[in-house]
């Protein structure tokens, strides 16, 4: 068992985090901006999850389970919102 | 490798923090902001206080964003005509001010932790007397135990807010736009995910005493589950305070009054708890309470009545 | 039995508010006049027990320090809570009228009141630096939701405007707190005093701290959301903020320079407080003199008269002590008169602009004599209690042969009796001009006896000084080792 | 560079961009991310200061913090309802800053 | 920890969670790369999962204690929960201002 490979996956994931910020500052559509919210989430779960692992904090599952399961609740939230929600500045 | 974990956390929350501040959509400073929040519980789990992750992780992700998101609806729904984001005040001396503020507080941290002295006398005390209150977890111990009157008066301060935001709830009672036609996915979504809130906030008290968690975490997770309801429409916002919203409202207080002004009859100094039992029950009302005050926050109403869809 | 009092000071107005929402509306008033009538019966065995033994102290949940939280009363906290229990009873009169609580606008305010009520006890009790931080936080927000039961946009924008301030400043004093917890390990005020040694970061955390209550205190030049939040606030609102809300945080800073900063040498901090209180005074009298409304004239004469209460800092004196304290008493007192008579005025004329109160004094002959007896105080005219407190100023300066700041003292009484002069020659002396429709609706009698009340009382402190003065002494750092 | 006085810095560098995100922000929105984000530095800088205790960072100051986070939570939601009041009434979520206020 | 001793559990585990990281990675790349919203939502939700439940394999194999495995299989299934549900909600939002994007997607 490599020592880095958890601490490795854990920036390799926050890069794809990062990554996921590009396009929350550029999606010409708010869906776009909520798709990569949804992309953060499932990240930060994975994140946690290796976190727990990695540091044998059990704790941390419990984080994970919280954020996947109110994961739904941002989005729900959005599907609300008016047609034009971000439309008026969307220039990137 | 510890080292590159943390700075890429804090670099996210630095660069989120800014993204969500400037910028021109309020939409997308919304969502910076919830991602901040996600990373911020990422820098609690990292700096080893798990308790402040679960917290953040449940206030964050299961209230805090749902709550701007639907504010930002109220506001485009009022004028949709006018512009959401007025322009940006003039000020040249917003930057000095801020680096100026910067450079204060890094002095001061780096100050505070530079020098490494002993931990905090009132820490070590919490540790050595932690073994006589029947509870393993210190965080838990300090709120309900050494420390109650803070989570006393703290759970006041939330029943202050909401009645302050009661006294502001006008004419705004309209419902949140429920979807158009009862989508199949949000009926089998609230039919797994409500019930698992319960277990979880249930869990989430009853394991308050020896791991992390606690009253505010499994309330906020049990508001999340309201939260849910109200967004798909299935709990619609009511006017008027009957006492079946009345009486889950202000049990934390009562119930955490009642026991501490109790002991004192039998010569027990104020709000010294009985026994692990009186802990479990004040953080179940307080559970109870703090869940129903985020979710008629979030309702924007002083209660809440059944929709059959 | 004084542990029971001291409970029962927090708990009772707590479940007050809580029971408030439960009972039916019939019982409501019922209620109110069950909580707070008993607060200053509370008061009795607390003022007994600081009378022979300068302080009560009382561990909260029976822990003692540094664990748990503990709470002291002495002279000063004590003279708070009397100043409290006076104004809840007196402005409270006011506001049965106002809001009645069986009505659905006194189911909004009353449990707001009372949660207001048990955060000022709370923080006047409590000797621990976090907690101080829960129940300023409790204070602040019942007090902004309380400016928010008025329905004005005015209003709701000046509540916004403090409330953005006022954590603002909370957090700037969270961060103070949370050095000092890093620094000495424990959160009690009194045991930090013993062992904060004066450093960069001790320093740099008061100094936090103290701009964070600054902000809170409306002190000059951090006062600018006040004029607008008390002078449309509701009148019993405005009344309760002016008197005892904005005194609360300057009690804090107060415990803090002379308690856990005891004995730093921090001359050039103490004139340069002592100098913003001189720019309050000023400032504040200026602005006054120059209102179109009557409660904007009252809410910048609050700016000015808690200049005076900073002038402790350059004159910390036993004298100037006595004279700070007292001056916060008495000016609390006539501020809740003027702003209930205020209020009264508003209510029936349906205005408070200056130009509209000419002959006011035949319409609303008791509320214009509140105005008029609660200006002798606040102008320190003898034998008013304002008159005790601006004396032993004088007579504190003179002490020190501060000259300027005996100027400063008489500067300030000359320009208080100017601004309010100004309001009593336009409701007296003017002729009521009959353009004016006399659409008028007299207000509630027990609302202008209220008002009446706490002009009185006003002036009768100056009548019962003496004991006050005593007990106040008894808490002055320099005779007991905290 | 322990992780300690990297979260020291992290939090001095929110605290200023809370600090400017306050001054600078037109919508009342941003003002309340703005003191969130400098809530949040200070929490940080709370526990990042303490002492670890045996391994784990001091449980005093989690608690306080625990407490920080419950009340920012209920201020910014009475914030929010109070914005939305305040657009509802005046059309406008910023404050055009008039000291005096006439009715 | 050498190479040549770790068991085979623990390779298996680090392929497994290796092969999770490169298919969050298809998953970002596909939501920067993919022309509009439906396609980047299709990429997000199947590269996604796909890692989650790789990488809920791999650590549940180096914990090697069934109560952790459970509870991260129910992780797992949530996240595919949370997943569909977010993505059928966030296209049908997209669908409904369908007409103000087309215009802007098909020149972009």
């Amino acid at each position: 068992m490599i020592s880095w490979l958890l601490p490795g996956l854990v920036v390799f994931l926050l890069l794809n985090l990062a990554a996921g910020l590009v396009r929350v500052a550029r999606g010409p559509t708010p869906a776009d901006r909520m798709s990569s919210a949804l992309l953060f989430g499932s990240t930060t779960v994975a994140v946690l999850l290796i976190l727990a692992e990695w540091m044998s904090e059990p704790a941390m599952r419990n984080v994970a389970l919280l954020f996947v399961m109110l994961a739904a609740v941002i989005s729900l939230a959005f599907f609300g919102m008016p047609r034009d929600i971000g439309a008026g500045d969307d220039e990137p | 490798m510890n080292l590159a974990v943390d700075s890429l956390i804090g670099l996210g929350l630095v660069a989120l923090a800014w993204q969500a501040i400037s910028g021109r959509s309020l939409f997308r400073g919304i969502v910076m902001f919830v991602v901040f929040g996600l990373t911020m519980a990422l820098a609690w789990a990292r700096m080893g206080a798990p308790d402040l992750a679960l917290a953040e992780a449940a206030i964050g992700a299961g209230v805090t964003g749902a709550l701007m998101l639907v504010a930002l609806r109220r506001l485009v729904q009022l004028h949709p005509d006018q512009p959401a984001e007025p322009k940006r005040a003039r000020s040249r001396l917003a930057l000095p001010i801020a680096l100026l503020a910067a450079s204060l507080v890094a002095v001061i941290g780096l100050g505070a932790v530079s020098v490494d002295r002993e931990p905090g006398r009132a820490g070590v005390a919490v540790m050595d007397n932690l073994a006589e209150t029947g509870l393993s977890n210190p965080i838990t111990g300090v709120l309900l135990v050494f420390r109650n009157l803070d989570t006393l008066l703290e759970v006041a301060v939330l029943l202050a807010a909401f009645l302050a935001a009661l006294a502001v709830f006008r004419d705004q009672e309209q419902a949140p736009a429920p979807p158009r036609g009862d989508l199949p996915l949000v009926g089998a979504l609230l039919a797994i995910i409500v019930p698992l809130t319960i277990l979880v906030s249930v869990h989430l008290l009853l394991a308050g005493s020896h791991e992390p968690g606690g009253a505010f975490q499994a309330g906020a997770v049990l508001a999340a589950g309201g939260v849910l309801l109200i967004l798909a429409g299935r709990l619609q916002p009511a006017s008027g305070m009957p006492l079946a919203t009345a009486l889950p409202l202000v049990l934390g207080l009562l119930v955490f009054s009642v026991i501490g002004l109790a002991m004192m009859l039998t010569g027990a100094p104020l709000l010294a708890l009985p026994g692990l039992w009186a802990v479990y029950l004040i953080e179940a009302a307080m559970m109870i309470s703090i869940a129903l005050t985020l979710v008629l926050l979030f309702a924007g109403a002083s209660g809440l009545r059944r929709e059959r869809p | 039995m004084t542990e029971a009092a001291l409970a029962g000071l927090v708990f009772l107005p707590l479940l007050g508010a809580c029971l408030l929402l439960l009972v039916p509306r019939q019982w409501r008033t019922a209620l109110v006049l069950l909580v707070v009538v008993p607060l200053p019966v509370l008061l009795l065995p607390i003022t007994a027990v600081v009378w022979q033994q300068q302080a009560v102290q009382m561990a909260v949940a029976g822990h003692a320090l540094p664990l748990g939280i503990v709470w002291r009363v002495d002279a000063l906290s004590l003279l708070l809570l009397w100043l409290n229990a006076f104004l809840l009873v007196f402005v409270g009169l006011q506001a049965l009228t106002r809001f009645p609580p069986a009505t659905p606008a006194g189911l909004r305010f009353w449990p707001l009141w009372l949660l207001l009520a048990a955060g000022i006890h709370a923080l006047l009790l409590s000797a621990d630096l976090f907690n101080l931080y829960v129940t300023l936080e409790l204070v602040t927000l019942a007090g902004i939701g309380l400016i928010a039961t008025s329905n004005r946009p005015a209003a709701l924008q000046a509540a916004m405007r403090y409330l953005l301030l006022a954590l603002m400043a909370s957090l700037l004093y969270l961060l103070g707190v949370g050095l000092i917890y890093a620094e000495i390990g424990t959160l009690d005020l009194y045991e930090a005093g013993n062992l904060l040694e004066p450093g960069l970061l001790p320093a740099t955390a008061m100094v936090l701290m103290i701009t964070g209550l600054l902000v809170k205190a409306a002190i000059f030049p951090l006062h600018a959301w006040l004029p607008a939040a008390h002078g449309n606030a509701p009148g019993p609102v405005s009344a309760l903020l002016s008197a005892i809300v904005v005194k609360v945080s300057i009690y804090i800073v107060w415990r803090l320079w002379f308690w856990t900063a005891e004995g730093w040498p921090m001359p050039a901090l103490e004139l340069f407080l002592g100098l913003l209180g001189a720019g309050a005074i000023l400032y504040g009298s200026a602005l006054a003199l120059v209102q179109k409304r009557l409660k904007m004239v009252i809410a910048y004469s609050t700016v000015a008269q808690l200049g005076y209460l900073m002038l402790i800092f350059p004159l910390a004196s036993l004298l100037a002590w006595q004279a700070a304290g007292f001056h916060l008493v008495s000016h609390g007192l006539a501020k809740a008169a003027l702003f209930v008579a205020a209020g009264n005025i508003l209510a029936s004329l349906g205005t408070d602009r200056l130009r509209r109160l000419a002959g006011l004094d035949q319409r609303l002959p008791l509320d214009v004599f509140t105005l008029a007896l609660a200006s002798v105080s606040l102008m320190g005219l003898p034998p008013s209690g304002g008159f005790i407190g601006k004396w032993l100023f004088l007579q504190a300066a003179w002490e020190q042969g501060a000259w300027g700041w005996m100027a400063l003292i008489a500067l300030g009484g000359l320009l208080a009796a100017a601004y309010l002069f100004r309001i009593l020659a336009l409701t007296c002396f003017h002729p009521r001009s009959h353009g004016h429709s006399s659409r008028l609706r007299e207000p509630p009698s027990r609302a202008s006896l209220a008002g009446l009340l706490l002009a009185l009382a006003a002036i009768g402190l100056g009548f019962a000084s003496a004991p006050i003065l005593t007990m106040l002494a008894s808490a002055w750092p320099g005779v007991i080792a905290p | 560079m322990s992780s300690a006085v990297l979260f020291v810095i992290v939090a001095a560098l929110l605290f200023g961009i809370g600090v400017y995100g306050l001054i600078i922000a037109g919508h009342l929105l941003r003002k309340l991310f703005a003191i969130n984000i400098m809530g949040n530095a200070i929490f940080i800088l709370m526990v990042a200061a303490s002492g670890p205790l045996d391994g784990k960072p001091d449980a005093l100051p989690q608690a306080l913090v625990l407490t920080g986070i419950v009340i920012a939570v209920s201020a910014t939601a009475f914030a929010l309802a109070l914005m939305v009041r305040l657009y509802q009434l005046t059309g406008q979520a910023s404050l055009h800053n008039n000291e005096g206020g006439d009715d | 920890m050498s190479m040549g001793d770790t068991s085979l559990v623990e390779w298996i585990a680090t392929s497994l969670l290796v092969l999770g990281a490169l298919f969050y990675l298809a998953g970002t790349v596909g939501l920067l790369r993919f022309p509009d919203v439906h396609c980047r939502l299709h990429a997000l939700t199947k590269a996604d999962n796909l890692g989650l439940l790789l990488v809920c394999a791999g650590l549940g194999l180096l914990a090697c204690d069934w109560q952790v495995a459970a509870l991260l299989g129910t992780i797992w299934l949530l996240g595919l929960l949370a997943a569909t549900v977010s993505a059928h909600l966030i296209a049908r939002h997209a669908c409904r201002d369908h007409s103000a994007t087309s215009s802007r997607t098909g020149s972009a």
